[in-house]
């Protein structure tokens, strides 16, 4: 039997706003499709793109990147260099034939609860109707 | 005086006057056809360089390994990008290499008989016919230099197909990679100690020769070039198997420029667009 | 080969309502290199933490992972628990299954199991990699630097000095008192400024525990918390001051005169001086652009020009023979645990409003200006006198907001003090002189604080300075009356008045160089150059740079109350420092690799701490370190690494990469 | 703008009738610094000062229709009066906006693209001052500048130097080799509004401005605007009689004191068309 389709999505949360925001996000009991699996980071500078890239290699649908507001950065500059980065890979990975719509990064603030599950939710939505990846069958 | 003549006698002057240890420019290569580099450490042996359209190597790539020695280069337009480049990530002090400029015609493919008449592809969206950095130059610069528009031409036509399309392009390409790594070797900017691919821990990239792990090593080294790379192509020059991974390098080379009005190499001063940022600057539109 | 134990929490029915426990041990059983897996109703109470160091000891566990409520909630209770069993707190990894599963996910309990699951692989293969991690405990030098020498830095080093640490104090001025020393009367007790400064002036020369350095600079700064080591340049004073006694004899007989910036210009000073007469310390020191003597040696130079006379009075008449002309420079370097900047405030130059006359006119003065005028000890003994004519001013007209809420001349912000002092001075005009009419143009009336509407009301009624409401348009001379064009925007009309002298409340602005200091410093400032505080409210005498505390009108304008309660803050915090005998850093700090580093130095030109720095290795090669004193972890120099020279200890490339792959095993 | 430019030249009403010796000062000064002033064929009034009262389309229609030429003769659009200048620059800021340059367009039939710069000759000499070629240094002339209330207003629009203490005008007589006065009054009314109406409050303002200029030391005054010009030019007797104080100080235009400079001749320069005769203090100053 055919089971449907369910997005993978790997999310790198700073621990500072974006984790904190999750968390805030739970303790609300504001629900969001369970299709994240969240790696907490210090700062969302940390995040190496190879990761992002490593993630799709893998086999996700998905990859959020969510830090702090620019300007909130608990490190002060973290954040502006992930804009740098990723405004830069994003296009990349769409001109690889990944689609921009499967790589996210998102500002959330340690008080955005409802934010972050509607960053999910959407997220979890749009990959649904992108549906599966192709691409190499043999990883 | 031929352009030849002038490098042949300014090298020979360096020699004698002991200013550098070894001047490196190219010679004909055995098969009478193409170029190779030359190392040339006595006056006496000058007399074989050569320069003409064969001559598409970029000799920077050797400038790191005499880092602590005085040498002399032959550089076209590219290949100065890539001196001050490596200059700006401290990799070369500049009074330690003599830069030899020489105004670039535009390289030719290089068949197996003859050199084919065509330009290289590359070598048309050119923009600099004159190298940005020299001690001497030889060779009379263009009036000015041309503005292709759009200056990524071969990006521009990949981003017009679908998706789909450039999924599967990328995937039968990458399929046939091989890892031999000539791409990193051949390149100016590829100089890390250890490089991420040959890492087993972290593991970044599987040993095993699989199109997602070939995806992972072409996606990264292109992007380990982000801002860097100076466009001189030598990395597609030796692929075995033509993957055509300039257009890996100009996708991000164009993204740097439209983003960050950035082309690396063009000084040795400017910080490159990945280790700064503006607090100011609207990118949320890309994210 | 790891030995894993995992304990899962029920959190009473916040996690087992909705997760399915029994599933989630039996796969967490199943889970490679885990050798023990147990549950428990709270594993953060006292039964539930001692099962898990029981389990620790009995199956030698060397790594720990616990799926429970989020790591900021618990990871430090645990890390204790663990640490308890003699295990090193760090091979601990935190699965939040309730936060981020349970209580996100209750409408579908097979998803949320099945999540649940995932996030314990995930922590399972993470842990499998963490490393033992000591924090570094590093030494501190339980001395204080405060830089500046106003009520802020005296406040600041008489409260650490007092708590029974050194403290330098370092002033660029000849005598400390700063700003306040000049002021006469402060708002609103209408107490004598100098009569409650000068004692605790006095306290600072004579405190056992503090070192003076006046007439000095702070030149760079290196280091971090607890040890920070500071060049320290004193001026050349020309006069020893072991010798010199203070006497006064070569300031009263120095024929050379030039306006006191002390008395900003309303009166003179000798070239050898004293700012004023409580100065402390009481040595004078020799200006070098005035002195005679010095220009003479300048002219002997070059012989150019009209000789000088070889003046040398000061050095004939000194009992002691203080006068020194050998004196040079000195750059001294000293260490620190804590920094205090107090740098202070200057009034905006009113230069910049040609409407006013741009400082043409002499008789339009500046707040500062009229504080001098009306101080006992001031140029003019506290008789408020025209500078143009010397005659006494019967209408005064003060104009409030000049270089302060107007951003045509690059001030948007309130200064905050100049409401106060103009009805301070409008107070005491009318006591000096019963028959003086006060006229104050304002923007808004700013009198929050402990009675300050009082007191500005004092002004209105009992002397009877009138408040008008609008900006000033225009001043200019006319025979020797200045003519003030105004408007009275409450009854919409134009206001023409002839005043025979005008204040202008001169707003404030940081000391001249305190970006260079900040940026020495490494700490930020705002688009004024005043200092940027931590967090505006929950932070505000700390910086960004842990050890580094800021006092007073550097961080933006502020009065004499919350000036002085800021020193004090700024004092608590270095003394609890100072309270503890080694400094422990999180260990969670980034690595270099000197073998796989190629010296690009991207980590130094990205990290926001100053932390990476250049370093010659043993071969010679110049490659990147960190500061462990100064990382906080942020791993922004990881991720710009491309050679993968750095990690970042307790987020490793390896951990945080075991999370993703472990999903597709 | 370097030498050798040229310019769509704008006289507006008055440089051709009352302020004569503006536009004829002017000419032969471009002329020296080899300045073209091609004058606009067939220009309208600017509308100043009742248009932009009447009806907003109306105050910028007037002014639209010499920006159009101006932009036909693919020319920068050289101004000399300040009330031409303030409606020209007024006009084109709110041209900026799509619809109302479509509106506009219809309105005068003709189409255009908004694209002609306006700039005040001030502006334009202004960038000469560096290699002014003064034949004769006006050195010992004390000069007041006056800029009057629209040269430099509103800020944001033609706001080109400081509102309160302009400063364009200062550096060009400095050039001459005379000394600009720093005084308060550069940019205070005339009352140049008020002249008809209520002819006591212009005489007021204007004498609060000219005593001002005395106060500070000028000799003269200098202007940019031909109503500042006759303002404070003519009504000097007047303001003897109404206050009892002698003024006589010599108002000239900017244009003038360049031209003497130059080594143009005080009759070239219609020195001697105004009210209040400069020559007496140039013979002084052995400048005539």
């Amino acid at each position: 039997m055919a089971i449907e389709y369910q997005p993978r999505i790997i999310g790198f949360l700073c621990s500072w706003c974006s984790y904190a925001g999750a968390d805030m996000a739970g303790t609300a009991r504001i629900a969001y499709p369970p299709n994240v699996r969240i790696i907490r980071v210090p700062c969302s500078g940390r995040v190496d793109p190879l990761f992002v890239v490593k993630c799709f290699q893998q086999g996700a649908d998905g990859v959020l990147v969510a830090g702090c507001h620019p300007g909130d950065c608990h490190y002060v500059e973290g954040n502006y260099h992930t804009r740098r980065r990723f405004a830069l890979l994003r296009p990349f990975l769409d001109f690889l034939g990944i689609e921009r719509e499967r790589f996210r990064v998102e500002w959330v603030s340690a008080s955005e609860g409802r934010r972050f599950s509607q960053v999910v939710s959407s997220f979890t939505q749009e990959l649904l109707s992108l549906g599966p990846r192709e691409g190499p069958a043999e990883r | 005086m031929e352009a030849i003549e002038r490098i042949r006698d300014k090298a020979r002057e360096l020699l004698e006057s002991q200013a550098v240890e070894c001047v490196i420019g190219y010679e004909r290569a055995t098969d009478n056809v193409g170029a190779r580099p030359l190392f040339a450490y006595e006056p006496g042996e000058v007399a074989r360089f050569i320069f003409d359209q064969t001559c598409h190597h970029n000799l920077t790539r050797y400038l790191r390994d005499k880092k602590d020695r005085t040498v002399a280069v032959v550089a076209k337009p590219c290949d100065s990008r890539a001196i001050n480049m490596l200059i700006n990530e401290k990799q070369l002090e500049r009074e330690r290499v003599f830069i030899i400029g020489v105004v670039c015609p535009g390289m030719v493919e290089v068949g197996w008989s003859r050199p084919s008449q065509e330009l290289q592809p590359l070598c048309r969206y050119c923009r600099q016919h004159t190298p940005v950095v020299y001690d001497f130059l030889a060779g009379e610069p263009p009036a000015e230099e041309p503005e292709p528009s759009p200056p990524y031409p071969d990006v521009a036509e990949m981003e017009g197909k679908s998706v789909a399309e450039r999924r599967a392009f990328w995937s039968q390409h990458f399929e046939r990679c091989i890892r031999c790594y000539a791409c990193r070797q051949a390149c100016p900017g590829c100089y890390c100690t250890e490089c991420f691919v040959d890492r087993l821990d972290p593991l970044w990239v599987g040993i095993r020769i699989a199109p997602g792990e070939n995806e992972m090593w072409n996606t990264i080294r292109a992007y380990h070039l982000a801002g860097r790379c100076i466009d001189c192509g030598a990395c597609q020059q030796v692929c075995p198997v033509n993957i055509p991974l300039m257009l890996l390098n100009r996708k991000l080379g164009k993204e740097v420029e439209e983003l960050f009005d950035f082309q690396a190499g063009l000084d040795a001063e400017t910080p490159p667009p990945l280790v700064t940022f503006k607090k100011e600057e609207k990118l949320e539109a890309d994210l | 080969m790891a030995r894993i134990g995992v304990f899962l929490c029920h959190c009473g029915t916040n996690i087992a309502g909705t997760v399915n426990i029994p599933r989630l041990l039996e796969a967490a059983q199943r889970m490679p290199m885990v050798v023990y897996a147990a549950e428990s109703k709270f594993s953060c109470s006292e039964p539930g933490q001692a099962s898990i160091r029981a389990a620790i000891a009995e199956e030698r566990l060397g790594r720990v992972v616990i799926a429970c409520c989020s790591p900021r909630m618990h990871e430090n209770t645990f890390r204790k628990a663990v640490a308890g069993a003699g295990l090193n707190p760090y091979l601990l990894e935190i699965a939040n299954v309730r936060e981020q599963c349970s209580w996100v996910h209750g409408f579908d309990k097979e998803a949320a199991t099945a999540k649940a699951i995932e996030l314990v692989r995930m922590a399972v293969a993470k842990v499998a990699r963490h490393e033992p991690l000591s924090p570094q405990v590093m030494g501190l030098t339980k001395r204080a630097l405060i830089i500046g020498g106003g009520i802020a830095g005296i406040q600041a080093a008489l409260d650490i000095a007092n708590a029974g640490h050194e403290v330098v104090l370092v002033e660029r001025e000849p005598s400390i008192g700063g700003r306040m020393a000049q002021l006469d009367k402060t708002f609103p007790t209408l107490d004598c400024s100098a009569c409650i400064l000068t004692p605790k002036m006095v306290d600072i020369a004579q405190h056992p525990k503090i070192t003076l350095l006046s007439y000095a600079q702070v030149e760079g700064v290196e280091g971090f918390i607890g040890n920070f080591r500071v060049r320290i340049r004193k001026k050349a004073r020309y006069v020893n001051e072991e010798r010199c006694t203070g006497c006064g004899t070569c300031w009263q007989k120095c024929p050379e005169k030039t306006p006191s910036e002390f008395d900003s210009d309303m009166g003179q000073r000798t070239a050898i001086y004293i700012p004023f007469l409580q100065a402390v310390p009481n040595k004078p020191v020799i200006d070098t652009a005035h002195c005679r003597y010095i220009k003479y040696l300048e002219w002997s130079q070059e012989k150019e020009g009209k000789k000088p006379p070889e003046c040398r009075i000061c050095e004939k008449l000194c009992p002691t023979g203080a006068i020194d002309w050998e004196q040079q420079d000195e750059v001294i370097e000293e260490e620190f645990g804590a920094i205090v900047v107090a740098t202070g405030y200057q009034t905006f130059d009113p230069a910049a409003y040609a409407e006013y006359g741009g400082g043409a006119y002499p008789d339009v003065i500046t707040g500062l200006q009229m504080e001098r005028l009306m101080s006992a000890s001031g140029p003019t003994g506290g008789e408020v006198i025209r500078p143009s004519d010397g005659a006494h001013p019967k209408t005064v007209v003060f104009v409030s907001c000049v270089g302060s809420r107007d951003e045509h001349k690059g001030r948007s912000y309130c200064s905050k003090v100049c409401c106060m002092y103009m009805a301070k001075h409008a107070i005491m005009l009318r006591e000096h002189d019963p028959e003086v009419q006060s006229y104050i143009f304002y923007i808004d009336i700013r009198a929050g604080g402990k009675d300050y509407e009082e007191f500005v009301r004092r002004a209105q009624e009992e002397a009877g300075a009138i408040y008008l409401r609008g900006r000033i348009s225009k001043i200019y001379p006319e025979e020797d009356k200045l003519i003030v064009l105004g408007e009275d925007s409450l009854i919409g009309r134009p206001v023409e008045i002839a005043a025979d002298l005008v204040v202008l409340a001169t707003g404030i602005e940081p000391s001249a160089g305190a970006d260079e200091l900040a940026r020495e410093l490494n700490i930020s400032y705002d688009s004024y150059n005043f200092m940027v505080e931590a967090h505006p409210k929950l932070r505000p005498v700390e910086t960004q740079t842990d050890g580094i505390y800021l006092a007073g009108a550097c961080i933006g304008p502020r009065d004499i109350p919350e000036t002085v309660a800021q020193g004090s803050a700024a004092a608590a915090k270095a003394v609890a420092l100072f309270s503890q005998d080694s400094i422990t850093t999180d260990p969670m700090t980034a690595l270099v690799d000197p073998l796989k580093c190629v010296g690009c130095l991207v980590c130094v030109e990205v990290c926001p701490f100053n932390a990476a720095e250049a370093q010659l290795a043993r071969d010679g090669r110049t490659i990147a370190a960190i500061n462990e004193g100064l990382c906080k972890g942020c791993g922004l120099c990881v991720a710009a690494c491309r050679p993968g020279a750095i990690n970042l200890r307790g987020f490793t490339d390896q951990q945080l990469l075991a999370e993703v792959t472990e999903l597709w095993r | 703008m370097p030498a050798g430019s040229s310019y769509a030249y704008y006289p507006g009403c008055t440089l051709h009738s009352t302020a004569r010796e503006y536009d004829v000062s002017l000419r032969l000064v471009c002329q020296k610094l080899g300045i073209e002033l091609r004058e606009l064929r067939d220009w309208a009034c600017c509308g100043a000062s009742s248009a932009h009262a009447e009806s907003r389309l109306l105050g910028i229609a007037l002014p639209a229709r010499t920006l159009q030429a101006a932009e036909e003769m693919g020319l920068p659009l050289g101004v000399a009066c300040a009330m031409c200048f303030s409606r020209l620059k007024l006009a084109s800021h709110e041209l900026a906006d799509g619809d109302t340059l479509d509106l506009v367009g219809r309105i005068i039939g003709r189409g255009f693209g908004n694209k002609a710069t306006v700039v005040h000759m001030l502006q334009v000499l202004d960038s000469e001052r560096e290699a002014l070629p003064v034949k004769r240094t006006l050195e010992g002339l004390k000069v007041a500048s006056y800029y009057g209330c629209l040269l430099v207003r509103p800020r944001d629009i033609v706001g080109f130097d400081d509102e309160e203490n302009p400063q364009i005008m200062d550096r060009l007589v400095e050039a001459t080799g005379a000394h600009a006065v720093p005084w308060g009054f550069k940019t205070e009314c005339c009352g140049a509004g008020f002249s008809v109406p209520r002819a006591d409050i212009q005489l007021k303002l204007s004498h609060r401005i000219l005593s001002q200029a005395k106060a500070a030391g000028a000799d003269c005054v200098s202007v940019a605007c031909p109503l500042c010009h006759s303002n404070l030019d003519s009504y000097q007797q007047v303001m003897r009689r109404e206050y009892e104080h002698e003024i006589g100080l010599p108002v000239l235009y900017f244009t003038q004191l360049v031209g003497l400079a130059l080594g143009l001749e005080p009759r070239e320069l219609l020195l001697n068309r105004h009210v209040t005769d400069p020559l007496p203090v140039l013979k002084a100053r052995g400048l005539a």
